[in-house]
């Protein structure tokens, strides 16, 4: 088990390394100046040019590039151009904010959307499966920063039950999560729903209900564990998708996590910052995906088994 | 037939399913016993409703497409069609019990061996962990599963085939069932490993007096184990005997084709090419007018064309659906 | 030959279902939301492709002495903040919304599609190394990697399309990819081969006609997406510009006037959901029709 | 803390130390002291006040000005401010390793320049005379010096604090340190700063206990946060499209605090770029845009249409000769010029900034069409806009410039002195307004500098059409009503000082 | 049985270094008493195929399946030579070895003296010509987005056959030669029966005019109505175009009804070479002979004989017990079986690979 976390990790360094590179490509074949960004209206050409001198940036980019990456192979990510600050401890700071966020939307969303696709498929067919996979669809087809703002409008400002905007406690965490939760527990009601309806077709349900074995037990026993098995491997792209939502969740909710960091550096050109930025969400998703694959081999006793290294 | 000695009584199953071309009937008034301790086999080709037939006397037709009907299924006295889901539900498993054909898909892969062969007890008995654990470890030795101790808490997919299959027949066993169907349950499996289950099967059948119905493809499965005999094609059943009745004295052409085209591996190469029912076997959306057989029969008449002839007694139980052994002769 | 009487010319199943095309239309057809769906995405292309005949508005204008007019019988939803038809607004983003929608799926389709079977088929290293890069792409949130595309090629449509593409072909790669895995064990890949069929006539032919379903089921659930897509980069500034108007842009900019005049946003962001919901529920019914398990 | 002003904005400052800052000042306002303050004196009116100055002399070559500290002004950290920390704190302006970016604040200050070069090591202009004199020495005469000294980026540090920290002065409380009525107590980055009264403050302690700034980058939520009293203060330039709904709630309407901004909104013209080489075409463009719709549609007629390039307020205002709006003449103009079809042209729109100028871009592009400008409006992210300013190739664009210090140099130096009209992409090479520009700095004589201004603004505006003057806007604010005294700052910033300032 | 010696190629060096023998030269006498055949069409020698399982960290090849292990085969011209043996013991495997559809891992595969793996790609592609396959699985080995025409006419086209007029000639009389109507070329395969759509699979196959024929259980997944139709079919073809099957299946009585040769395999090894006849009369392995029996009869008069039963299940391919494969579960298993593997040498006239052969 160990060896294969291990060996996951290591395939993924390539990854990682390609993704740097191919950031740092498209950031810098494209004209644009960090520091004339930096420093806007007022500064002087030759204000400019001074500061890109000291801070390194007229080297070559494969200089840069290497220089980067050494750096980066040694946990120095280097310091933000426009904040000035430690790049790691900028992001370690950021980082369980977005955590909080996006691992609360991911509970949102099983929570919600597990029960719903189990019911919808029990029930296939019937008035509450089609309310279920409409409330679904609802979820994904509605635009993050549409739901975060009736939310808003309706849990904040109306009913006052939850604070607008901040990162300050449970409460403020709660909006947010279900705004970001919502679009994915749609997807996952629907995946759920669908794989169940496929467990259920298979043999081995057949064979549990010869045994005359209670629909529900069948369905608890035999179906949902083998059903809940892709459920738990769309947890790895469901990862990068609520990265992706934190980025405009955070913007409305004033959370200050990685997502805002991004942003920030994106629009200044900050190299050091987006690059440890996006390392840092990567890593998450590359996360995500060993962790998936981890519940996969304990949900799948046919995984487990291969893991072990070859089966006897 | 009140019979003391019939387990099984099943009177004109009919059995529809619902598809996108409209209801096609899969099953067509089927009607046949199973005597206490015996082993009674269906056979026929593919797709001609055997295993229709099996899922419908368990109550395990999908629904809503598929329906099921029949004027009867009495088992050990029960009318199975006056039962509610409920009590369908109870007597499966413990009253009658089925094995399926795969028993690599007919196992749930993520659950230990001792949890899916001790299930019926658990649903059906009010006994302990430990001791479903006894029950079925003593099963395992009774279906000749080499080390049963080492076997109960693996995962099916660390069995080979052959060990699955036993597994598959104590649990079917396992609440001591009066009527145990098989469907298939040898034809995923190597000869070699077929020969030991259904000598197994033929064993049990005697020291536990379950009776079977098995359900095969195969005339030699039928001729090596089965007491009596049902043939089907196309849903209907066509002819019905003693198994030494049928292979002596097959009655009905489709069983007589049957019997001739099948390889025999005792017998020399003979220079002729082998014999062969021309034709196809008939999709159950299009049948054909009068028998389900003629256009493949060799000794159709006008009227097998026109008119389905009914299961005629031929004597001792021997019966056939052919114009051939009409009264009248298939005259119109 | 006559010699071979045994055979009758007994068909399977012949008369109705002669085309693979024709029991997919009939399975689709059978399911209800997916026919409403159909109605609303041909409504939607019919109003993209005739908008300027339908309506007597100038989506551009601006007449400021007519800013945020009630809905009336000349403004039907009303006007903008420019004194714009709103519903003329939005007709023309239904355009922009279908171009970035198609548009870029069928860019990752064809990508994706021709990477996965290569990867599939060829297996070795150049699966890996497609692998590798796919497993790059999917990792990057792909949020940030349209930000950044959009951020230094310069907000317009046509690199929407690049940033979309980027963002899409991986995950088509993977399941094309994993298709051809199962396609590649086929026995009829296998004929092909035994009998000298060259790698690229196999892929051609063989491959792709059989991951053809997938890719349309891919690309009618891609569309809505690349249309979330799209205007979740319209409202972060970084999608279609203004005086242009995408539904992201024109909920974007709506939400300024949320409190004033609440439908200059409300309506644009009911279009998404419609278009969203529209192409999701054909997307269902083709995978339904389209997957082999749902037949008979 | 009883007394807490809770307040927003949407981009998180990113430093306390003013010289690595040129966008976010409010800290810097609150938490150092300059040598001398500007006031808000009136609506768009300040003076010159003394500060951390006790009062200052200057030579009569105008060339040297002595500042005599104030005694006894102590910084958070207990120090007491010395005539060392003034020249502390301008040299590590200049020091070139500070990257310090408002160094032309102090550009003509005697030194500086090789300072910055790395040619000297120190700042030849800069002394400490005694403990409490401050002597600084300019290379010529600079009649506005007084009043860059009151610019937020003049804020005094002291040497001993600030000096070991070196570039990681100013990032948290414990890095921060200032004479100011605030101390900075708390600094989450992208989250909130917390800033605490300064007990000691040399101007007796502030009324306010406590200002909670948070980081809200969506306006929405800004304006939801203070609805639902979250925020004490919400900021309309936040969210313009807004101003209508407070001003006509019930509720709100009398929580309106409006006043006019020391700054102008305008539209550049880059002279390089075909056709506005061309004079009549840019007069056309002049003519063409209807300033005073804009101003009135768009801007809910909050404001003032200007005609120079100084905008009311500003030290030397005087209403300049009012530019026709005239869509027929216009297009007569392009005729002659040679483009009686109408002519192509680009705007520049930044897609990160903020919706309202591209609004504007938009107005004008539907406006304009009529005199004949057929316009494209070309989106760029800020980097490649401003590398394209840099390369002199910037298409039109339309932005605001409010002053940093009142003088009206602020102005004209940034756009049209020989390297402002280059950096900024005008491109307007009039060695004539170059002279005047640089001779104007040294005036000494007020009215006669102001009628030199007022020379150049007809050169600029009327002769050259060099740039559109479009309007000076009112800069609101709603505030809840236990806040008292908020005043708008003079020149109209988001940015000021709450010293002054009380809530219940 | 004549010409046995006048082929008898006598003790060789296989690769493995083992005293083998090539089986008897073949005796292709059938009772319906056509010429016998003895030129040798496809032989193999020292044939494996490893499949390697799982892999370490490092990328290293951990573990491998044996499905074939040291196979020495030769089929001779217009034989059916049969392929017995239980699911996975490598008989799939060895046929598509044979053919080059899978790369060996060891050995030679001569096709009239030519060695199949050693040629280039473009040589190896003329040859397939000669080489087909049938294959088990009626329902996936037509592509189903293609027309029966264009499903036999790519062979056709592949090697530039002729014209498309020449190749729609050649699709009519390919469906002819199966017995099927020439106007269903315009048809889609699931239009098809299972019996029908084998025929089709097999008219595909002869395209080419092949001479090798791999029939990869091509009738197992047909009912016992069809199934004799489509051997027929086969014993037809072979006939008319001279054709030579290798007749993979795990049906015995198949095998004795349309067999002229029999090898049955046992884990990746070929443990019994003869002709049919004395194979199934007089089997020599013990495998052999448990397999024979343990095949049911279609007689209920004689379900009381005499049926010797196997114990236990075959062991993995993955980990081979020491000695003969078929060790653990062979009841005349001695001390020497546990520890030598036999190899497949000529006991009692017939190449057999075990110790103590039956009935010598
Ligand atoms: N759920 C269903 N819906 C529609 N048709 C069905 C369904 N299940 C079975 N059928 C049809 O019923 C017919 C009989 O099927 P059944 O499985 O009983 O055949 P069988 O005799 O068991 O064949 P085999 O030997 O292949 O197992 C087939 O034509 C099949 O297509
Ligand atoms: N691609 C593969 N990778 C790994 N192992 C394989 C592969 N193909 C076959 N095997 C293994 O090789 C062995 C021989 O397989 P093969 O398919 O040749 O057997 P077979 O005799 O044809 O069996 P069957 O009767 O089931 O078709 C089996 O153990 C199988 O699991
Ligand atoms: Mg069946
Ligand atoms: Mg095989």
């Amino acid at each position: 088990m160990l060896i294969f976390v291990i060996k996951r990790i290591a395939i993924s360094i390539p990854v990682l390394i390609a993704i740097t590179a191919l950031l740092f490509i498209m950031l810098n074949v494209i004209p644009g100046d960090p520091i004339a960004l930096m420093m806007k209206e007022h500064a002087s050409a030759e204000v400019i040019d001074r500061v890109r001198a000291q801070m390194h940036l007229d080297d070559p980019l494969l200089t840069r590039y290497f220089r980067f990456l050494f750096a980066a192979l040694q946990g120095d990510l280097g310091v933000s151009i426009k904040l000035n600050r430690d790049v790691t401890t900028l992001i370690l700071h950021a980082f369980p904010n977005t955590l909080l966020l996006a691992a609360s939307a991911a509970i949102v969303s099983w929570v919600i959307g597990i029960p719903v696709g189990i019911l919808s498929a029990v029930r296939r067919g019937s008035k509450l499966d089609h309310f279920f996979m409409g409330f679904s669809l609802l979820g994904v087809s509605m635009p993050i920063f549409w739901s975060a703002l009736l939310m808003q409008y309706i849990f904040a400002l109306k009913l006052k039950w939850l604070p607008v905007s901040g990162f300050y406690g449970f409460e403020y965490v709660i909006m947010p999560a279900m705004v970001l939760g919502w679009s994915s527990a749609g997807v996952i009601a629907r995946l759920t729903r669908s794989s169940l309806l496929e467990v259920m077709r298979l043999d081995y349900i057949r064979t549990a209900r010869a045994k005359g074995l209670r629909e529900i037990l069948v369905i608890q026993r035999h179906a949902l564990k083998n059903a809940l098995i892709p459920v738990v491997a769309i947890m790895a792209i469901q990862v990068a998708t609520l990265l992706s939502g934190a980025v405009i969740t955070e913007a409305i909710f004033g959370i200050p996590g990685v997502g805002r960091i991004s942003v920030n550096a994106i629009q200044a050109r900050d190299m050091p910052l987006l690059q440890g930025s996006v390392l840092f969400a990567t890593t998450l998703v590359i996360m995500g995906n060993l962790i998936a694959d981890i519940l996969y081999s304990v949900l799948d006793p046919r995984i487990r088994y291969q893991m072990k290294g070859g089966s006897k | 037939m009140t019979d003391q000695s019939i387990l099984l009584s099943v009177r004109n199953l009919r059995t529809e399913f619902q598809t996108q071309r409209g209801s096609v009937k899969v099953v067509d008034g089927v009607s046949f016993d199973v005597g206490r301790g015996k082993i009674v086999g269906l056979v026929g080709e593919s797709g001609s409703g055997k295993s229709v037939t099996a899922l419908s006397l368990m109550g395990l037709v999908a629904s809503p497409q598929g329906k099921v009907s029949a004027d009867s299924i009495m088992l050990n006295g029960t009318d199975l069609t006056r039962l509610n889901a409920e009590e369908l539900r109870r007597n499966r498993g413990r009253q009658l019990s089925m094995v399926f054909q795969e028993p690599m898909t007919s196992l749930n892969p993520v659950r230990t061996m001792v949890q899916q062969v001790g299930e019926p007890l658990s649903i059906h008995t009010n006994l302990g962990r430990r001791a479903i654990r006894d029950k079925v470890l003593h099963m395992f030795e009774t279906v000749g599963i080499p080390e049963p101790a080492a076997r109960l808490d693996v995962y099916p997919h660390q069995l080979s085939g052959g060990l699955r299959q036993r597994a598959m027949i104590a649990m079917g066993l396992i609440c001591e069932p009066k009527l145990l169907i098989a469907d298939e349950p040898t034809t995923a499996l190597d000869v070699t490993t077929q020969a030991q289950i259904l000598r197994l099967m033929m064993a049990l059948r005697d020291r536990v007096g379950t009776a079977i119905v098995m359900i095969t493809h195969d005339l030699g499965i039928i001729a090596e184990m089965c007491d009596e005999v049902n043939v089907m094609y196309a849903g209907q059943i066509v002819e019905q005997a003693n198994v030494f009745d049928l292979f002596d004295r097959p009655s009905h052409p489709y069983t007589r084709g049957l019997l001739a085209s099948i390889p025999k591996a005792t017998e020399k190469r003979s220079a002729e090419r082998m014999n062969s029912i021309p034709g196809v076997v008939p999709n159950l959306a299009k049948l054909p007018t009068g028998c389900r057989f003629n256009p493949r029969c060799g000794d159709a008449m006008p009227i097998c064309r026109v008119q389905q002839p009914e299961l005629t007694d031929l004597g001792n139980g021997h019966k056939a659906r052919c114009w051939l052994h009409d009264k009248q002769g298939g005259k119109l | 030959m006559t010699q071979f009487s045994e055979t009758t010319e007994d068909f399977a199943d012949t008369s109705e279902s002669d085309s693979f095309f024709r029991e997919t239309v009939r399975v689709f057809c059978r399911n209800r939301m997916a026919v409403i769906g159909l109605i609303l995405v041909g409504a939607l292309v019919f109003v993209a492709i005739f908008i300027p005949l339908i309506s007597p508005h100038d989506p551009y204008r601006v007449a400021l002495d007519e800013q945020f007019l009630p809905p009336s019988t000349t403004y039907w939803l009303g006007t903008d903040n420019f004194g714009r038809d709103l519903l003329t607004r939005i007709l023309y983003g239904a355009r922009i919304s279908l171009v970035v929608g198609i548009v870029p799926s069928f860019i990752s389709l064809v990508i994706g599609a021709v990477m996965g079977i290569i990867s599939g088929y060829f297996g070795g290293k150049t699966d890996v190394l497609i692998m590798r890069l796919a497993d790059t792409m999917l990792a990057f949130p792909s949020l940030l990697l349209a930000m950044v595309v959009m951020y230094t090629l310069g907000a317009n449509l046509f690199n929407i399309f690049i940033a979309l593409s980027l963002v899409g072909w991986a995950g088509v790669a993977m399941v094309v990819r994993s298709q051809t895995l199962a396609l590649k064990e086929k026995e009829y890949i296998e004929a092909a081969r035994a009998n000298g069929t060259s790698k690229v006539t196999i892929m051609v032919r063989h491959l792709f006609p059989n991951v053809i379903p997938t890719l349309i089921v891919l690309f009618s659930l891609s569309i809505p997406e690349a249309i979330m897509w799209e205007s979740s980069l319209s409202f972060l500034g970084v999608g279609v510009q203004p005086p242009e108007a995408s539904w992201g842009l024109l909920v974007a900019k709506g939400k300024e006037y949320l409190f004033s005049a609440p439908l200059v946003a409300i309506i644009p962001g009911v279009a998404i959901l419609v278009a969203v919901l529209a192409f999701n529920f054909v997307g269902d019914g083709l995978r339904d029709a389209l997957d082999p398990y749902m037949k008979d | 803390a009883d007394h807490v002003l809770r307040i927003a904005y949407q981009e998180d400052p990113k430093t306390v130390d003013v010289q690595m800052t040129q966008d976010f000042y409010t800290l810097p306002l609150n938490v150092y002291d300059r040598l001398i303050e500007a006031e808000t004196s009136g609506p768009g009116q300040s003076k010159l006040v003394p500060g951390l100055a006790e009062s200052w002399e200057v030579s009569e070559d105008g060339k040297t000005y002595t500042f005599h500290l104030r005694k006894g002004v102590l910084f958070h950290n207990g120090e007491e401010l010395t005539a060392d920390d003034v020249v502390y704190t301008f040299d590590r302006m200049l020091d070139p390793k500070t990257k310090a970016l408002s160094t032309d604040i102090l550009d003509f200050v005697d030194g500086a320049r090789e300072r910055l070069d790395g040619t000297a090591t120190t700042v030849r202009g800069l002394q400490a005379v005694d403990k409490y004199t401050v002597k600084i020495v300019l290379r010529d005469p600079y009649a506005a010096f007084t009043a860059l000294m009151a610019a937020p980026a003049a804020s005094i540090y002291n040497r001993k604090f600030t000096e070991p920290l070196g570039d990681q002065y100013g990032l948290t409380p414990e890095t921060t340190n200032g004479t100011g009525p605030f101390k900075l107590t708390e600094y989450n980055l992208n989250d909130n700063q917390v800033l605490e009264a300064n007990d000691q403050y040399y101007r007796g302690r502030p009324k306010l206990d406590q200002i909670i700034i948070r980081v809200v980058a969506d306006s929405e939520t800004l304006r939801l946060l203070f609805e639902s009293d979250e925020l004490d203060v919400f900021d309309v330039d936040y969210a313009p499209t807004q101003l209508p709904y407070f001003t006509s709630s019930d509720q709100w309407k009398g929580q309106v605090r409006a006043g006019p901004r020391v700054g102008m909104y305008y539209y550049h013209i880059n002279q390089a770029l075909k056709p506005f080489d061309d004079v009549r075409v840019r007069k056309a463009f002049q003519m063409a845009i209807n300033r005073e719709e804009i101003l009135q549609k768009n801007f809910y007629g909050k404001g003032m249409v200007e005609n120079g390039v100084m905008p009311r307020g500003l030290t030397c205002y005087a209403a300049a000769t009012p530019i026709e709006y005239n869509p027929g003449k216009a297009k007569q103009l392009l005729a002659e010029a040679g483009y009686p079809d109408g002519v192509d042209i680009k705007l520049a729109q930044v897609s990160s900034w903020s919706s309202k100028w591209s609004d504007m871009n938009q107005i004008i592009q539907a406006q304009i069409k009529e005199a004949g400008f057929n316009v494209q409006i070309n989106t760029m992210d800020e980097s490649a806009y401003l590398a394209s300013r840099k390369a002199g190739t910037v298409d039109n664009y339309t932005q605001n410039w409010s002053a940093d210090f009142n003088d009206p140099d602020n102005f004209f130096y940034t756009f049209f002195s020989k390297s402002g009209t280059a950096v900024r992409g005008y491109n307007n090479n009039d060695t004539e307004v170059f002279a005047a520009l640089d001779k104007a700095r040294s005036m000494t004589n007020p009215e006669e500098r102001c009628a030199l201004y007022q020379k150049m603004t007809d050169r600029i505006v009327q002769e050259d059409a060099a740039w559109v003057p479009m309007f000076s806007l009112d800069h609101a604010y709603v505030v809840q009503p236990r806040v008292k005294n908020f005043v708008v700052p003079w020149n109209g910033w988001s940015d000021m000082s709450y010293y002054k300032m009380e809530v219940e | 049985m004549r010409g046995r010696d006048a082929h008898l190629p006598g003790a060789a060096t296989r690769t493995d270094g083992s005293r083998q023998w090539s089986q008897g030269p073949l005796l292709a006498s059938r009772q319906t008493g056509r010429k016998a055949v003895s030129e040798v069409l496809i032989s193999t020698d020292g044939l494996s195929k490893h499949y390697p399982i799982g892999t370490s960290f490092f990328g290293r090849r951990d573990q491998v399946i044996r499905a074939v292990d040291g196979v020495s085969l030769d089929i001779y011209e217009r034989e059916t030579f049969a392929l017995v043996g239980e699911s996975g013991c490598g008989k799939t495997t060895l046929g598509r070895v044979m053919l080059r559809l899978l790369d060996r891992t060891a050995g030679t595969v001569r096709y009239r003296g030519q060695d199949l793996h050693a040629l280039n790609d473009s040589a190896m592609r003329a040859m397939r010509k000669k080489l087909q396959i049938v294959f088990q699985d009626p329902f996936a080995s037509l592509n189903p987005r293609m027309r029966i025409k264009d499903i036999l006419a790519e062979p056709l086209r592949t090697h530039r056959f002729g014209t498309e007029a020449q190749i729609e000639e050649r699709c009519g009389e390919l469906l002819d030669m199966v017995g099927l109507r020439r106007t269903l070329l315009r048809r889609y395969p699931h239009q098809f029966s299972g019996g029908q759509r084998q025929r089709i699979g097999i008219a595909r196959a002869l395209a080419n005019s092949p001479e090798f024929v791999v029939c990869d259980e091509a009738v197992s997944a047909l009912d016992v109505s069809i199934q004799a139709q489509v051997l027929n079919l086969l014993r037809d073809l072979q006939e008319q175009l001279k054709l030579t099957y290798l007749f993979i299946t795990h049906d015995l009585s198949v095998v004795r009804q349309f067999a002229d040769r029999v090898g049955v395999m046992f884990l990746g090894r070929m443990v019994e070479v003869g002709t049919t006849e004395e194979i199934f009369s007089n089997p020599r392995h013990p495998y052999t002979m448990f397999l024979i029996s343990a095949v049911p009869r279609a007689d209920p008069h004689q379900r009381n004989r005499e049926k010797p039963l196997l114990v236990g299940d075959i062991p993995s391919p993955m980990n081979l017990p020491t000695g003969c494969r078929f060790q653990t579960r062979c009841p005349y298993a001695q001390a020497i079986c546990r520890t030598e593997e036999p190899a497949l040498s000529d006991r009692g006239g017939r190449p057999v690979a075990c110790h103590f052969p039956l009935g010598l």
